[in-house]
């Protein structure tokens, strides 16, 4: 099977989970030196709810399941990771059909549809030192790696190779938003703990494909 | 090592914190779906309603400010983080009356984001709600532009002008002009001299060696414009005071509203060695305080400094300030 | 080390902070003989007046509840020092009246010796004062003389009670009768954790491990009951709380009023917090919370812990705490 | 000349203000072990204050001067400590004649006029750790040394060292007054503050008589 459905969905989402939790004490380090030091506790907060969603969902809806997972992040009241975060699942769930399961193209044009869900809330850009760093490139690798002809699998571990360079990156940016942009040169040295997060999370992604 | 702070489990604070409160100004205060803290006594449905958001962790702000005069639900988050889209729109929903809603947002990333969604939803349903940024902290510098400029203690005087407008059945766009008015012409500037503990994860938000403090520092530790050796409230009052002055664009002869906001472990006895500095030195310029303010509003938790806030007042804003108010953490007679 | 407070010379200290609380509130109280705090808006000479005294460097006690409805002056000693009894007998005198003065005196004993030498002054010529003392810490244990139990933060309240009815124009022997009844209904215990800065030494007044808290301490960093591990919020408010409801005899249908005092450092979202924990504990013994007050009432400069404050009321003692008010730190509408 | 006369008096009382300046902060330090902290502070602006009224008195009133120095001390608004320091003195005021010089028997009355004058607010006596077990063993020295024919200097030396072991053997006592009550077993093993500032009063006292 090289397609991705609603089980493989519910799996990766958890792996992702766990990612954060593994490392959210991480996060909170990282925000604490440019940001207000609550980044880690947000984003297992947020994180935690999708498991929450995925436990409550019932049949294999794969749109509602991603629709459901990003409003119950914004439901958390998390600062600017709710609208960020949740709009990106919620922008996944634009790009998908109903009851579905998904091939490499439709993988990939999921999260194209999820990076422009974040995209009307952030309006940020490669070099601005937040989760677009980590986000924009690894949705660019999974596109690439599917116009290659790469398995799913394949394609997951590309986007996390560039996820995480795209979020080490962030160390030699300014931050041009968030509450790190009152810092300006301050922040050069310090990776962005957001894209950091979004690092995690195609890390687990990766971690928990098998397809 | 135990955090030095009264809580039970950290994952509960805010929700644990607006019960408390709710309990114990029950007369004026009530929670409504969690996180929404709402006023008792409604006011009626041919007043605008005045609506707010933001993160815990900074109490007596903001829902401490609701109640007759000032605003009608504050929609809080968690510790210092905005509450998600649909909490906010769902204040908003609660609202939604004929004469609008005035949604005031502090200028802060998360609290934009959410504030942006939430109109986004409000539009689309049809209500009629006018928002309203607040953006007075001048530690970027007087000209940076609006967006890059943070949202801080301002947003409480200015409910209570927005509220006091409200109250006495101002339409929204009469409403919108005079908060508008408030913030088009207030200041605020942020020193901090000791750092708080973040009550989810007992971390230091910021670091402050034994001899320094910082002018400019935000409300969340996020750094300011530079340290400094700490100096005498005197001094430091006079050079805050000086860039507030400035950016208010206060002369001889002009009347202002300056507030003292204690940042958490400053003492109220700092709060007014200073203000009688800020009173003094305005005196000297020829500026008349005609309103004044001195107190805890918006705290950063046990966080060691002070925000020196300044308006310029017109009769219209006096009036308005002077009007009856009753709330938990502000009444007027 | 340089002292992390906003202050100028540590010997100017007292008058500073009056002249800047005075200057900010200007409205409601002025500044008499350098430290006699008083109304603004004089009460009319056949109502009892309400006279009180007391060190500085708690603010806002006392002198924040200078105004209609409650004190009519406060006079101010020095950091925690009370005032001597030349300025005690000064505020006697200044308030003296048919109508009588009472004298409300925190159990301390600078206060006391102050107070009894004025109250010998006042004799000799002939004042109407009759003196009503506070002793409602019940650290020392509930059956101890009520000599060697400290005056806490149970004052307020009391001004606020005998004021009531001072302005509704009781006879002295009336308002004395119900500040006296408040009085033997009311009981506080403290909590410390963390120990603040004496202004003027630059001193630590306490010490504590970082993870120690002291039930029983009193207002100054006197050593308490005894040092315990940190609890949780919860667990602390509870045995403070069983404590308290011995010691007013609170039962199954009684009505209380309970206050939380904020020591400085502490948040009102603890504040809250322990609260919320009163509130249902006591819901549970069927005692009702008829009022409440959540906040800081008296500081110890920037000290961790709070006083948990209960008190026991029948209706006159409830309908006197609703009575309006209009000071620059409690108002009754 | 074995009198003390207005101007010895003077020159005594300014040395004993000399030795609280001198030694203020060690005061301060003994009331935080069991008091509020402030003992030091208060002492040294109650005795500074004794300069101020010597140097505005004029003419040579001994009653009057001590009359002063006790009125403007309690002016201080120094706590306990302005109504006790300042009703010794207004206390001796109470033991003299208005012009005056006295002999060594009239000084060892004066004391004692005073110590009945503190007695008044103090109601303490030896035993309970505070000034009262430095000023009580002070007089009786005084007291007793005039009976012995010793001179006015030698009546002073012995004052001040049945002062300083008073205050020494406070070390021993459980607290019966002030804020240290409270304290109960635990004021065990520190010097009492006032009782000390006493001893250091009368060391003044000697350091500067010379009659
Ligand atoms: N406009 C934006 N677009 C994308 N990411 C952003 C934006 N603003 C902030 N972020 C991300 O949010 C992270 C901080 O998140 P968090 O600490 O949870 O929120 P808050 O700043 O409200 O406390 C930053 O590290 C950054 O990566
Ligand atoms: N009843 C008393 N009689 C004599 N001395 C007393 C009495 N009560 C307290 N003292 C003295 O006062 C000293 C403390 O003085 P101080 O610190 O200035 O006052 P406060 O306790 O008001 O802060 C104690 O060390 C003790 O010697
Ligand atoms: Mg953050
Ligand atoms: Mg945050
Ligand atoms: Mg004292
Ligand atoms: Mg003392």
């Amino acid at each position: 099977m090289s397609e991705v459905n609603f089980d493989m969905l519910c799996r990766i989402m958890s792996s992702a989970v766990g990612k954060i939790r593994d490392n959210h004490e991480e996060l909170t380090k990282l925000d604490s030196a440019i940001g207000d030091g609550d980044h880690g506790t947000t984003m297992l907060r947020s994180m935690e709810s999708v498991d929450t969603t995925i436990a409550e969902a019932s049949g294999d809806d794969v749109k509602g399941l991603l629709y459901d997972i990003g409003w119950n992040i914004m439901c958390c009241d998390g600062g600017s990771t709710g609208p960020l975060l949740g709009s990106l699942f919620m922008g996944m769930s634009d790009g998908v059909e109903v009851e579905t399961t998904l091939d490499a193209d439709a993988v990939a044009a999921m999260f194209r549809a999820g990076l422009e869900g974040m995209s009307v809330q952030s309006k940020a850009n490669v070099g601005d030192k937040t989760m677009m760093d980590a986000l924009i490139p690894a949705v660019e690798a999974l596109e690439a790696a599917s116009k290659e002809g790469k398995t799913i699998a394949e394609m997951f571990e590309a986007a996390a190779i560039a996820a995480k360079q795209g979020a080490e990156s962030t160390k030699d940016m300014q931050a041009k938003f968030g509450r790190a942009r009152n810092l300006g040169e301050r922040t050069l040295g310090f990776q962005d703990p957001g894209a950091t997060s979004i690092s995690y999370i195609f890390a687990g992604f990766a971690e928990a494909i098998n397809v | 090592m135990a955090m030095k702070k009264f809580i039970n489990d950290p994952a509960n604070l805010t929700s644990e914190l607006l019960e408390g409160y709710t309990m114990a100004y029950s007369n004026k205060v009530k929670l409504v779906s969690d996180k929404l803290v709402c006023r008792v006594n409604e006011k009626s449905k041919d007043k605008v309603a005045i609506v707010t958001l933001g993160g815990a962790g900074h109490e007596p702000a903001l829902e401490g400010f609701v109640g007759e005069g000032m605003l009608d639900v504050s929609a809080v988050g968690d510790i210092f983080a905005a509450p998600g889209p649909p909490k906010v729109f769902e204040a908003l929903k609660m609202m939604d009356r004929p004469a609008g809603v005035l949604f005031v947002v502090l200028n802060h990333a998360g609290d934009v984001m959410s504030a942006n969604m939430a109109m986004k939803m409000a539009e689309k349903e049809g209500l009629n709600v006018k928002m309203i940024l607040t953006h007075e902290d001048i530690a970027p510098g007087i000209d940076t532009p609006d967006e890059d400029k943070r949202g801080l203690v301002g947003c409480v005087p200015l409910y209570k002008i927005a509220g006091a407008a409200a109250e006495a059945g101002a339409s929204l766009d009469e409403v919108y002009r005079v908060a508008e008015k408030f913030n088009n012409n207030m200041a605020t500037l942020a020193v901090a001299l000791k750092t708080a503990t973040h009550p989810s994860t007992g971390e230091s938000i910021f670091d402050l060696a034994d001899d320094e403090m910082e002018i400019g520092m935000g409300q969340h530790g996020e750094a300011g414009t530079g340290k400094s050796k700490i100096m005498t409230a005197d001094e430091t009052a006079e050079i805050m005071l000086t860039q507030l002055v400035k950016a208010v664009g206060a002369k001889s002869g002009d009347k202002v509203f300056a507030m003292i906001n204690g940042a958490g472990a400053t003492t109220l006895m700092e709060q007014f060695i200073v203000f009688r500095h800020v009173k003094k030195s305005l005196a000297e310029k020829g500026i008349e305080v005609a309103r004044a303010h001195v107190g805890e509003v918006l705290t950063v938790q046990e966080m060691g400094g002070f925000q020196m806030f300044l308006a310029k007042m017109d009769d219209e804003l006096i009036k308005l300030w002077d009007a009856p108010c009753d709330t938990a953490f502000l009444t007027i007679r």
